[in-house]
């Protein structure tokens, strides 16, 4: 399946979940990160029943230094 | 004598907060947020690189709290997405506020970043606008709910200092929230004067991160801020334009 | 980081030094000493009275140093005098030398100054001269063998700050001599502006014993004058009409 | 070198705009506006006093264009309905956009103005705004359709000229639009500077109305807005830190 | 207003005095000196170049003045001997006086200065030194004979203005003679605040010479300084820090 | 019938027009002079014809010295 | 025998010296004072033979407060 | 005979006068000129009787543009 990932086309695995994508770009620290899915918040407590569908827009964003 | 800032019940036991904008490395930023016993950094949002370094294991590590900000957000609509977003990512409410107007001087926009704000307190955020020194635009910001004002000395990474000392000490007079100085710090004294115009604290980044030794303007800028709030507590002298003798005119040997 | 200012080869730990003038009582100007870590305090010699305490116990407690000065003196002659008097009180060859050319604004009178300066330099005397921010004038008071050379600020006790910085600067640049900002300091950030101009130290009295608490001063123009002598060491950023940005434009999450 | 200030079409032989309050009598402010040589006049509109002299008759012997303001007015709302009163007493479109954010600094409110002039843009006014020095604000005004932005250089009355030139320059360039220098202005240097600066015109009141002697003020700004706008014009030197010799350094008799 | 500056008992129609150095022919000279107004411009002496124009052509032309420097001189000794030359060469004893202390800054050195005026006022000279802004030095220059005193306002060629208003208002205040403020102006405004600090004129060569249209710069320096005078004249408004209601409160609508 | 003309009650006939009441205050010349009729401006236009109604508000202004 | 010290007319014994003098008004601590004699300064190993004259000048200075 | 004038050594007629070496370089227009000789100023009025010796120095100085 085909997603967009911060911008990226990746191919993933279906039924995989926001929690899933995290880990790939992340690894085990989820510390500091915020997911949005097509734009809209996902609330760290459902990236593991949330699932993006074909085409999806999947955001993962983490602290950066800025003033 | 013990001096906190309160910003939203909160005590920080430093004045002086520090952007992490503009380091060179990990490690020079450490060393100046070392240095500059700050309490409160900021950290900006943007999509996650697996190969960069965490900036949070440097945040952790010296122990202090983060503010995360909404740069690069030229509506209200994405500063309000963006704040949301790291409320997620970092699990605090607080947020530098920018909404910019201009991509060349990145001038706040007034009228957005009201809008944004009001917004903002709605949703139950902490809200520390970056604003421009106009003193109604900043009372307007209190009137919404903001937790503090953060006028800007001079445009943003411009080292120009205080371009306006006349309207930061008006803004200090027509609000009761809290008065941070924020950009156009360019070295010690600007930071200095801006407590002594009566500011309750200073934020800056880019005077110490792109100083040719980080560090050791860190240390600067702690004793800046705390020797200009010091001396707006001292109660200084009237300026006048005349002479007052230091030494006795009377007493001499002839 | 150890930072001594040299004077005539001897070691200062502070870069500040301290007019005793104005004090409202000896306490009051003990609690300041104290709280301005300053090694070396100005006095001015006059008259014995026997009913007024002694200075001297408050100095020698605090462990200080003393400059005796010529304050009241108009003429080269009257200045050599009373410096050799005070060599003979306090057993010490240093003096900061003032020659006032005018009774109300206290300003140096240059001419005056440059003869005493070359018959006390003459003397054996380490000659430390409170003088104009006129370059070529100061530039004149390192050629005759002057220790330091003190440009004012401003007039003494007008709390104007630094009036001229640009000359304080070009001072700098001329002599080889340390440079102490010598009267006009009226808060923190003048004493900062003055070691980030290039100063070596910063000589003030009514800033801190006419403040409304003298003491918190001390402690505010000792941080202020680290402050800048850190921020000059550091190198500051430069001066920008436009601004940088503190924040990455790119990795927007749109 | 005719050079006229074009606004709205209209080309107004003076780039000096003089407001008439605080004039001491109708005849002082005769001779001030003939002195001033002004084009356009900017007039209040209030209840009328049966026992008053006629202001328009003063206006109209001069010879000059009428500019109501809608001082006074504290709401977009209120600003909007004096506009149209005005027009219906004056019959012109112009109007001096003011909406007042706080009583004792009479400073303007940006968002109630941007509201406000974007209404009357839509009613076919002829938007002039009094507004703060922030850039953006006065990008916004510009951009909802003014024909000129009006900064401010200090309160109005407060006589502190321009406050910070550095905003004033940034307006110059963000918009296209006529820029006046409103508000602020003491004396005759701070106009000039305002030209200089890039303003294409100058509104003043108590500089002239209040002066000791408001017609010798009003000729000196006269001369000195056409000496700032041909400084302009002239290409005005670099400012350099070191000297650059005038005369030749050669051909010295030794 | 007939308000002619008096030097010497000489009354000069203008209170703009020209330096004819740094201009890129005689012609545009010619045209700078007609746009100025001016009654009196500054010649250096030179060897004589067969090859070169004569400048003295274009002067009388211009039925101006002729008022020669001692540029480039070191010594009081050379400095006089060259106003002794330029008396000879011209048949006027006005002179200019110049002792420079530094190459690079070209500022004056006061010593040599006061030596060089008093042999000259004994020679028969009318003195018109060019001094820094050290206000004793001033006063000693008018004490030992000199017609006027000329402090800089900046380094020469600079265009920095007036570095220090306050000086310049303190030697006004300190001698009687006329002062002319002589050096470092850039653009009008700078010689309009000069008029303002109650200067009785100004003397200036470069920002006139050397801008990129040099009549139209002699053209805004007439209107500046002739505006500058009125406005000192005409009794300014005070500096308020608040603001001052331009127009009726009372009387609204509403 | 009682107005409040410029915050000031007044009597006045009956069938008063607003031109009628901007002659009683400003006499033959009605240069520079505005009218609002309970908050809404009446044009000059219309003033001959605009007949106020017992406790009707009536403001005159007109050009007063302002910065 | 007159003295003028400190610019007091002062009566004195016969063959007073100036260390004497000193002592009359700082008493036993001669700690930072100095002495000039009709306006010359009399060094302090000098002050035990040094007597002034009927109708001398003595001047007894110490430190005060200046800046 | 030999003259330093203006800095560059030259050769004269013998018994030449400062009026002449003025001529030389000024032709028949001596306005705004003024001579030094060995340094000390000639005064106009002596020109056509002061001669330069073999080796003086002679300089002849005008009007320049100068601030």
């Amino acid at each position: 399946m085909q997603l967009v990932v911060n911008a990226v086309a990746s191919t993933v695995d279906e039924g995989i979940t926001v929690a899933d994508v995290v880990r790939m770009l992340a690894g085990e620290d989820p510390r500091g990160i915020a997911v949005a899915l097509n734009g809209d918040v996902v609330p760290r407590s459902r990236w593991a029943q949330t699932r993006p569908a074909e085409g999806d827009q999947v955001e993962v964003l983490t602290a950066v230094q800025g003033g | 004598m013990a001096d906190a800032l309160v910003l939203d019940g909160v005590e920080l036991p430093s004045r002086l907060i520090l952007g992490t904008g503009g380091a060179t490395s990990h490690a020079a930023l450490e060393a100046a947020i070392r240095a500059s016993e700050t309490a409160l950094v900021t950290v900006a949002l943007r999509r996650l690189d697996p190969a960069a370094p965490s900036l949070l294991d440097v945040v952790e590590r010296c122990g202090v709290r983060v503010l995360p900000n909404t740069a690069g957000c030229y509506t209200a609509t994405e500063a309000v997405k963006l704040a949301h977003l790291a409320r997620e990512a970092f699990g605090t409410a607080w947020v530098k506020l920018e909404v910019i107007g201009d991509e060349e001087t990145l001038l706040p926009d007034g009228v957005e970043l009201v809008d944004a704000a009001a917004r903002l307190v709605g949703d139950g955020f902490t809200v520390l606008p970056y604003t421009s020194d106009d003193p109604i635009l900043a009372q307007r910001l209190a009137d919404v709910g903001c937790a503090a004002v953060m006028p800007l000395g001079a445009p943003i990474g411009s080292g120009l200092g205080i371009r306006n000392p006349h309207n930061i000490a008006l803004i200090r007079r027509l609000v009761t929230v809290p008065v941070i100085l924020d950009a156009g710090i360019g070295t010690a004294s600007d930071a200095a004067l801006a407590m002594e115009l009566g500011c309750d604290g200073v934020l800056l980044a880019s005077a110490v991160t792109r100083a040719e030794h980080p560090a050791r303007m860190a240390e600067a800028m702690r004793l800046a801020v705390r020797a200009g709030r010091l001396a707006h507590l001292a109660g200084r002298i009237p300026r006048r334009l005349h002479a007052t003798a230091s030494s006795p005119t009377g007493g001499m040997p002839w």
